[in-house]
């Protein structure tokens, strides 16, 4: 198949979906032209990442991808997060075909994207 | 609920046709080339699936060559073409930008041998104006090369003024029908054509079959060298049952042309009715005369593989943009030529119907589409933007 | 009694290759370029049977590429390296007098682009000198091209030798493999080769359909221009059943190599001790090592195709020269390479065997065949001349 | 099929093969390298052809085209036989493919050479 089972979950079932209101971070890249839009808002205290929603127009992998990224910062204190590779979340997805590798990079930028507006705003 | 909705990706075999085709094996396995009588009856059976065929587009059987396909058939005869042209110093060439990759990969070939390629600009619902051929024809001019049914949005060119313009003008012109046989009537002696390529897969016959007609006297150049077959101008031992099985599916498909032609339109029609409901959307195509299976449709804010794995997972096999293009990154060159922008062509659904469908399908991807694109658009930051008027609507 | 003893030239599908088809084209018809679960369901069948067919080989998946045949792949990959040596200077291609028309007729069209081709000679069993080929070698050499099997008289050239010296040399090799593939072991990193076709009729498995062996770095590019099949080189809706096909044929003839080997090789030569009591008469290749079913012989004074034409008429379906070039008036040009004079080479005759023949055919084809040449003898008046002393016998 | 049922019989159950010891002429055409070589006999009396064999190497229809002629001359008059046509021959067989027209080309040739060597010994 195209995906993986873990690819197809978290895209068919993603997590953490949606907007926060008076969110501490919000990052948006990509753009409509290329086909791949994410958004991160980031709930953070105590540099802790209290809750993370996202909003995807992409692809599948696109939106399995922020799924997947936002489930890995969860909790975490912004360091971690700020460590986040995307290859951490291809492997976290048991891989990505490679045409689409391209998504788990957009959802690193997509949290450090949050996570600058955070530091900027802080 | 389990639904084929890509029949113009391709098609599943008719029974007769494999019916056929097993015979075929069975029986009539000899190679047609050779002299005894195994290989003299497969040959019978060879040049009746040519009378057929011929038969059916309104051709003699000495104008049909047999090829692996409708790909195959569109590069030989461009090039057949393109380079008769080049022989008498014409190194023109017209086409479209709807056309398939088969056609504008080779015109990239040809480009990068010295030829100048014109491609011809569509309107917004694919449909290409005769009088823009009459003006690009040069003296130079090669060969034009425009389909006769656009494989992502269903839009029937005018190919019978074409090949009336083509006449007078005296420039050869070759058509795509792959996707209008078997669908529309076609008769190669009303369009004028000098070229015709069709393929068995997508009316309901075999895979890795096609044909290329040659009007009597156009001239055709070896793409595949070797044996005599095919009257020497496409060599390999003759894939008889993909022949044959291709013959039984196209007369099969005529027999029931004007019905199927009539049932595929109503469901396609209904369709089309229960899906424009959805907001924010546009059918591409619906001002032009289509093939009656073919249904495409983009939606704003959302993105087209999401949408199809979706419907997928609801038991919907339908298409984003053409079968061969899809895994890659790029939208529909097609839907960009029909004027759309980028980010809605990202956001395009080709549903392609057959007569087997029924209404109760219909029924049943107009509710699973308004779903899945409500749920998509629900985690879309575009949609988000365009609600809170951060950003203009493009369908309004 | 009906034989069938045409091998060569296409042999009758397997039952299971035939099983295997129809279910692939009753269960996964779709386009496996699609992205919905059908299409990716077709693909997994379509990955599966490459997988096959590289292990078949000793190649890896990636270096395989499905083609519409035989002829196919021997014009991609021929046109493949001599223009990407053409690129870098080099326009000399190496080749044999003995290469099927599909590699001939390409040499023919390359050499009108400019190459320059070198024929090689081959002996008078049809066995080529691997130190020919290291003496042809030149700075500007593109591609070496020789085949494996001969598809008239059976030969096997010696294409380890030739691929050690064309490594060595830092020259492309081709080699035609489709009369060796599922007849004799076939590795691809023992011979060395760059490039290998292949073809399913010829091993029981479907028609229009063969492969072809790129490896991993050699240079390929599309004869057909399209679609992203195949890795982007050869574009066509995937011929899915036929590949299937093939590859289920492959792996069968594989399972039973050595046995069929036996079998066929002991059919064969029991045929050919049977039929070279006839006097005046020569066995081709027989001095050489050859695929294990094919017998070539020639008969003074008669012609072949009346020879064929009798034996049919008792059943028996052989061959006179190569399937593809009947109906032509040419002798075989296989014959004349291996320096048999004209008049003879017109007695051909080619009887391929495979595992299913039977030893009670073989001994009713060597009394057919025994029949029918002293009956043409009789009505001969080159045989008149001869017995007369008028002129010398050829074969003593 | 390749040939008519016509030429199949003419070339399954030749007519008038063999030779004539005393032959009042022979004609022998074609050649062995070409693939077609005929050697008709003749055996006349008062200008009028008594009997006739003939001998081919060649094939299906070139044994054909020389049992058809021999047996459209066979008691006809020498005036008659030399006006023997290729296109009579294709005719009375049902016709030739196109490829094999020179079979009958070569029949209409031994017959006029035998007529030849008839007349150029009178
Ligand atoms: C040696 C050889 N090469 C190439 C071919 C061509 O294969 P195909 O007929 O599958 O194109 C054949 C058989 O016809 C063959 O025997
Ligand atoms: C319009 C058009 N042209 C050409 C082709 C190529 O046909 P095939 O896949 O049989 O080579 C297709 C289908 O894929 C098509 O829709």
């Amino acid at each position: 198949m195209l995906y993986s089972e873990k690819v197809m979950d978290h895209f068919e079932h993603p997590r953490n979906v949606g907007e926060i209101e008076d969110a501490d971070g919000i990052g948006e890249v990509g753009n409509a032209t290329c086909g791949d839009i994410m958004k991160i808002y980031l709930k953070i205290d105590q540099d802790i990442i209290k809750d993370v929603k996202f909003k995807t127009f992409g692809c599948g992998s696109a939106i399995a991808s922020s799924s997947m990224a936002t489930e890995m910062i969860k909790g975490k204190p912004v360091s971690e997060a700020l460590e986040l590779s995307n290859k951490a979340v291809v492997e976290a997805l048991d891989g990505l075909p490679p045409h689409k590798l391209h998504c788990s990079v957009l959802a690193e930028e997509a949290v450090k994207a949050a996570l600058d507006d955070y530091y900027s705003k802080k | 609920m389990k639904i084929y909705a890509d029949n113009a990706a391709t098609t599943k075999i008719s029974e007769n046709a494999l019916a056929v085709m097993i015979e075929n094996m069975k029986l009539y396995f000899a190679n047609p080339s050779s002299l005894h009588t195994p290989g003299q009856l497969a040959k019978e059976q060879l040049e009746q699936a040519r009378e057929e065929i011929a038969q059916a587009i309104g051709a003699k059987p000495r104008e049909i060559f047999f090829t692996s396909g409708g790909s195959e058939s569109d590069n030989q005869a461009i090039c057949s073409a393109a380079y008769a042209g080049k022989r008498k110093g014409k190194n023109h060439i017209i086409t479209t930008t709807v056309e398939h990759h088969a056609v504008l990969h080779t015109m990239a070939k040809l480009a990068k041998d010295g030829f100048e390629v014109t491609y011809l600009p569509v309107d917004e619902d694919g449909w290409l104006d005769p009088q823009l051929v009459r003006e690009a024809i040069r003296e130079e001019t090669a060969l034009v090369s425009v389909m006769y049914a656009n494989n992502e949005v269903g839009t029937l060119l005018p190919v019978k003024e074409i090949g009336a313009i083509c006449k007078e003008k005296k420039v050869p012109f070759h058509t795509d029908a792959v996707q209008a046989v078997g669908h529309v009537p076609v008769d190669v002696r009303e369009i004028g054509c000098d070229y015709l390529a069709l393929s068995g897969h997508k009316f309901h016959g075999p895979r890795g079959v096609g044909a290329l007609y040659v009007r009597m006297g156009a001239r055709i150049d070896n793409l595949i060298e070797g044996g005599a077959q095919e009257r020497g101008k496409r060599a390999g031992t003759e894939n008889i049952p993909a022949i044959v099985g291709m013959a039984t599916a196209l007369k099969e498909a005529l027999n029931q042309l004007e019905e199927n032609m009539e049932k595929t339109a109503a469901l396609r029609d209904y369709l089309e009715a229960g899906l424009s409901k959805i907001s924010h959307s546009k059918i591409n195509g619906s001002g032009a005369e289509r093939v009656p299976g073919t249904l495409n449709i983009c939606f704003e804010a959302i993105e087209g593989e999401s949408l199809l794995l979706l419907l997928d997972a609801k038991g919907i096999a339908a298409s984003s943009g053409s079968a061969c293009t899809s895994g890659s990154l790029d939208p529909s060159h097609v839907l960009l030529a029909l004027g759309l922008p980028h980010e809605v062509a990202h956001g395009s659904l080709r549903l392609s119907v057959s007569e087997e469908n029924t209404y109760e399908q219909m029924d049943y991807i107009i509710e699973q589409v308004k779903e899945v694109v409500s749920y998509l658009r629900s985690i879309s930051p575009v949609w988000e933007s365009l609600k809170k008027g951060e950003k203009e609507y493009i369908f309004k």
